[in-house]
């Protein structure tokens, strides 16, 4: 059993008091707080062994060099791929989504070429896609989704066929905590001979996530919302596509040669890692990875499902109130809609209370026109958080209704 | 018609006896409840400030040498915040509105409303209020 | 005066022994130490502001998003830009190069036209537009160099015609330090309405600059290479230049509305800032500049400009030490051969000396291919460093020679 | 011949009665100073291993069921590393080079050598001879 209240003296911001008492953190989907061991982290990698990586024959760029390539070791194994070189470090999910459209695009999507997205995807998982479309003059196509905020799994036939060379697909909604079958979804288009890219910002801090087994062909995640630093993230790629898909930036670092006439890439991972790399904030990234392994994964995924059962249930319990996204498969993220009350709202109301919570459309337009609304509130849980926050924002939310009423 | 720098300063006190944030936040909401509707007319997209959060219509007409405003926002704190700028603007002369230093909004502990980066639409509300009164400034020869 | 002794105190790393003694540290140009407040900064804003910027209406990212936009504000004031939304925060020069020769190719190169990049350039500011050229079927000319590692401006004019889209030359020399003429390069170039792109990787921290008075187009720095974090970067870019180029990458932030059929991207600077920046990073590559105003950049600079002359001078008293770049305007670079040794070798053995400098082609293998060389040592100063560690790589160069010989 | 493990021993032993880092990389020196020249029919194209740092010549040769090896390098620490890899496993017949465990340089301090980050090419040259001793197993069936 963890101790949840032991776990979050590891979180110094969880302490500071905002406007009458600490913050009740519940926007996580948007960024996660940091423990102290990777803010700690970080700062030691600055104080003791900053230098510059992989070209150094010094000391310190010699150890620098190792922590990287072992955090790429930690990743690889926090998600089990086959090889550290098949993990590419991005500043985030958006870079390696971008990374990967263009990449894949230059490679694969000529005229007339068809690539499927959801409709509840972020705009980071559509805009790109979009620009490569244009670009190529190829064709978004959109998986739709039911109303009660899932994949609409039987139109998948219907909207793949010969022309389909790529399906894009979140792991989990950022809107409303969906949790898609993507096994499912990767074992259809396997059949088929169509890659998938599994969006997995907010997967990969809520689920094992096990890239062999699922056997998807890309999957992509942030580390700051996975308790690491901001401007570090991850694109894991199977080594066969990796292998036949053309460099993203250029640089230095990614190359092998370079006269005026002709360049000669780098191989993997290199060839994705154009110019000075993030280096300390892969470290920090392996601090947050090391920390959940350590606190033991499965235990902390126990107990976000339980605090999340409660919060869904206690949340209900208002009157008036609207979720929206309400299939049974959920974790961690609530969104609603309090009466009539602008979300806008409600948020600046539950801040005035210590209460953070995101509201807006999420980067999630097309969802939000789907279901006919502007926004919602959003409050999404980290292992961090309460059974006694859960009962302060719900308390917090009548409160709300009863100044609005 | 009192001055701008008056009404400001009457706001102020206002808000002096006010106690805690929920006795403002109430206040604005009773400010937003109370600001009469705007015409049908004035309701159409060029109107419309988009923000990301929250959006906000203004419409502006010219009488008798001064500018009155009308405005309206889909939430109801920002909708307060609207009612209070037009309290401010509406009925003042282009000069006026132009040459004024807006300062009570800080003082009432409300600035984060009017942070550029908050995006409810009053930071180009109140741009866009100054745009009405240089442009009437400008036709008329103020 | 600056008092050096007191300025090393602030940076941690300089007091930590490695083999037998606290490092010299002469791997300036590939990265630069942190002072103590650049480290701090980043920790304090992990454990009290953390949070998710622009699209919240909490405390917390109200916070986080002010600190973020002061930052981009120091940044402009830093290099004098005209307005806050010039300034574009990218992950390093790497990626500001790599933006500019997307976006700009997209929307001015066409078939048949012309960049010319130096031959003296960093590889990352060669391969984006040798990628951006073979994409559109473009020409990538080259400024040539003198012998003295200067560039030859007199070439310049039949390097440049009527195709000519823009011009890409690095502000200091990284292999070299040769400070090139941009602004001459500058005032030619508008002469015939050409763009000019400076890379100011080696430029921001040895040199004032004043992007209006230079009039260039674009000028883009890393973040690490002037003491600040790592996964942080900046291009600028006059406004009208900006507001013509599309987007890099699409994501969250970046764009106003999105449908599947149609996306509005946002205004500047976001558009260009696609998903999660990294705001940390720039809360601390804020901190880093705020701290060389501080302490004077002009008295930093002059500093710099002595102790360089004193090295290249005591240097220059080895015997079968042979400079690569001889050109009269240099700055904090020296690059050299001893006698017959191995550049590896050389830094292989300063290293079990605890000098840290760098050895190899320094991602500018066309220079040294123009030089018909393999690589150089390379020793590159910042103003941490003293007298004392010149004389200590010269002692140490000299007892390198006697085990070689 | 010894074996691959009793030369490792050796060298190590060696080592340990070097003093300081000085001595250490001066023995190396030597080494490299005393390696035979590669014969020029072998530097060839093929036969180099291009690291970032430094570059490795390597070639071998079959006789009587062992396999002999030249190598050289343009930077002299690398080819004192080189001279000490070839000590090790020329002469030697293609399964023991498989079956062998290389420990030496971790315990005479020299690991950095070979972090496969260094680029030296020495990481390469070792997977090479490795390689030839795959290559001449199963073209012989040994
Ligand atoms: C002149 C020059 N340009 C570009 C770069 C690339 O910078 P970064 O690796 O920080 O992207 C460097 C640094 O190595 C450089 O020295
Ligand atoms: C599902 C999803 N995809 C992509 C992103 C983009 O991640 P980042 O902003 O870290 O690049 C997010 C985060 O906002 C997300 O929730």
């Amino acid at each position: 059993m963890l101790d949840i209240n032991q776990l979050r003296n590891d979180f110094p911001i969880l302490h500071h008091t905002l406007y009458k008492r600490p913050v009740v953190y519940l926007d996580n989907a948007a960024t996660t707080q940091k423990p102290k061991v990777v803010i700690d982290t970080t700062s030691e990698y600055y104080a003791k062994y900053n230098s510059n990586i992989h070209r150094g024959v010094h000391f310190l760029s010699e150890k620098m060099t190792e922590a990287y390539e072992s955090a790429r070791q930690t990743v690889k194994q926090f998600i089990n791929a086959t090889y550290n070189h098949e993990i590419i470090f991005t500043s985030g999910t958006t870079e390696s989504v971008n990374l990967l459209a263009f990449s894949f695009g230059e490679a694969f999507i000529r005229e007339g070429d068809e690539i499927v997205v959801s409709e509840m995807e972020h705009h980071s998982n559509i805009v790109p896609w979009q620009m490569l479309c244009q670009r190529k003059d190829a064709k978004l196509k959109v998986l739709p989704i039911t109303y009660t905020g899932e994949l609409n799994l039987t139109a998948l036939p219907t909207i793949i066929n010969e022309r389909t060379k790529l399906i894009a697909i979140t792991h989990v909604s950022n809107s409303m905590g969906t949790i898609n079958p993507i096994k499912e979804i990767i074992d259809f288009a396997h059949q088929r001979n169509i890659p998938v890219f599994i969006d997995g910002a907010q997967g990969i801090q809520h689920q094992i996530v096990n890239v062999q087994e699922l056997d998807c062909d890309f999957y992509a995640f942030s580390g700051h919302k996975i308790y690491g630093p901001t401007g570090i993230g991850v694109l894991y790629g199977k080594e066969k596509w990796l292998e036949q898909i053309p460099p993203y930036k250029g640089g230095g670092d990614m190359i092998k040669t370079v006269t005026f006439e002709k360049t000669i890439y780098n191989e993997l991972p290199f060839k994705f890692e154009a110019g000075t790399t993030n280096f300390i904030g892969a470290v920090g990234l392996a601090a947050a990875l090391k920390y959940l392994n350590e606190k033991g994964r499965k235990e902390i995924l126990l107990y976000e499902t339980e605090l999340y059962q409660y919060a869904l249930q206690k949340i209900q319990t208002i009157e008036g109130i609207r979720i929206i996204g309400t299939s049974d498969n959920k974790t961690s993220i609530i969104s609603f809609l309090l009466d009539n009350i602008h979300p806008f709202d409600t948020g600046m109301m539950l801040d005035k209370m210590d209460i953070a919570v995101r509201t807006g459309n999420h980067c999630t337009q097309p969802l939000m026109k789907f279901f006919g609304i502007d926004g919602t509130v959003r409050a999404s849980l980290a292992f961090y958080n309460t059974y006694e926050e859960i009962d302060y924002l719900v308390d917090s939310l009548k409160k709300v209704k009863d100044l609005f009423s | 018609m009192k001055s701008i720098e008056e009404i400001q300063h009457e706001i102020v006190e206002e808000f002096e006896n006010l106690g805690d944030w929920v006795e403002r936040y109430n206040y604005l909401l009773e400010l937003a409840k109370n600001l009469p509707p705007m015409d049908e007319k004035y309701r159409k997209k060029e109107n419309l400030i988009e923000g990301c959060q929250s959006q906000v219509w203004l419409a502006a007409e010219f009488k008798d040498g001064k500018l009155y405003f009308q405005a309206d926002s889909d939430a109801l704190i920002t909708k307060g915040i609207v009612a209070l700028l037009l309290k401010v603007f509406s009925g003042q002369h282009p000069n006026d509105i132009l040459d004024a230093q807006l300062w009570f909004i800080d003082k009432i502990g409300l600035s984060a409303h009017l942070s550029p980066t908050r995006s409810n639409g009053l930071v180009s509300m109140i741009k866009q209020i100054r745009m009405y009164a240089l442009a009437y400034k400008t036709k008329y020869n103020l």
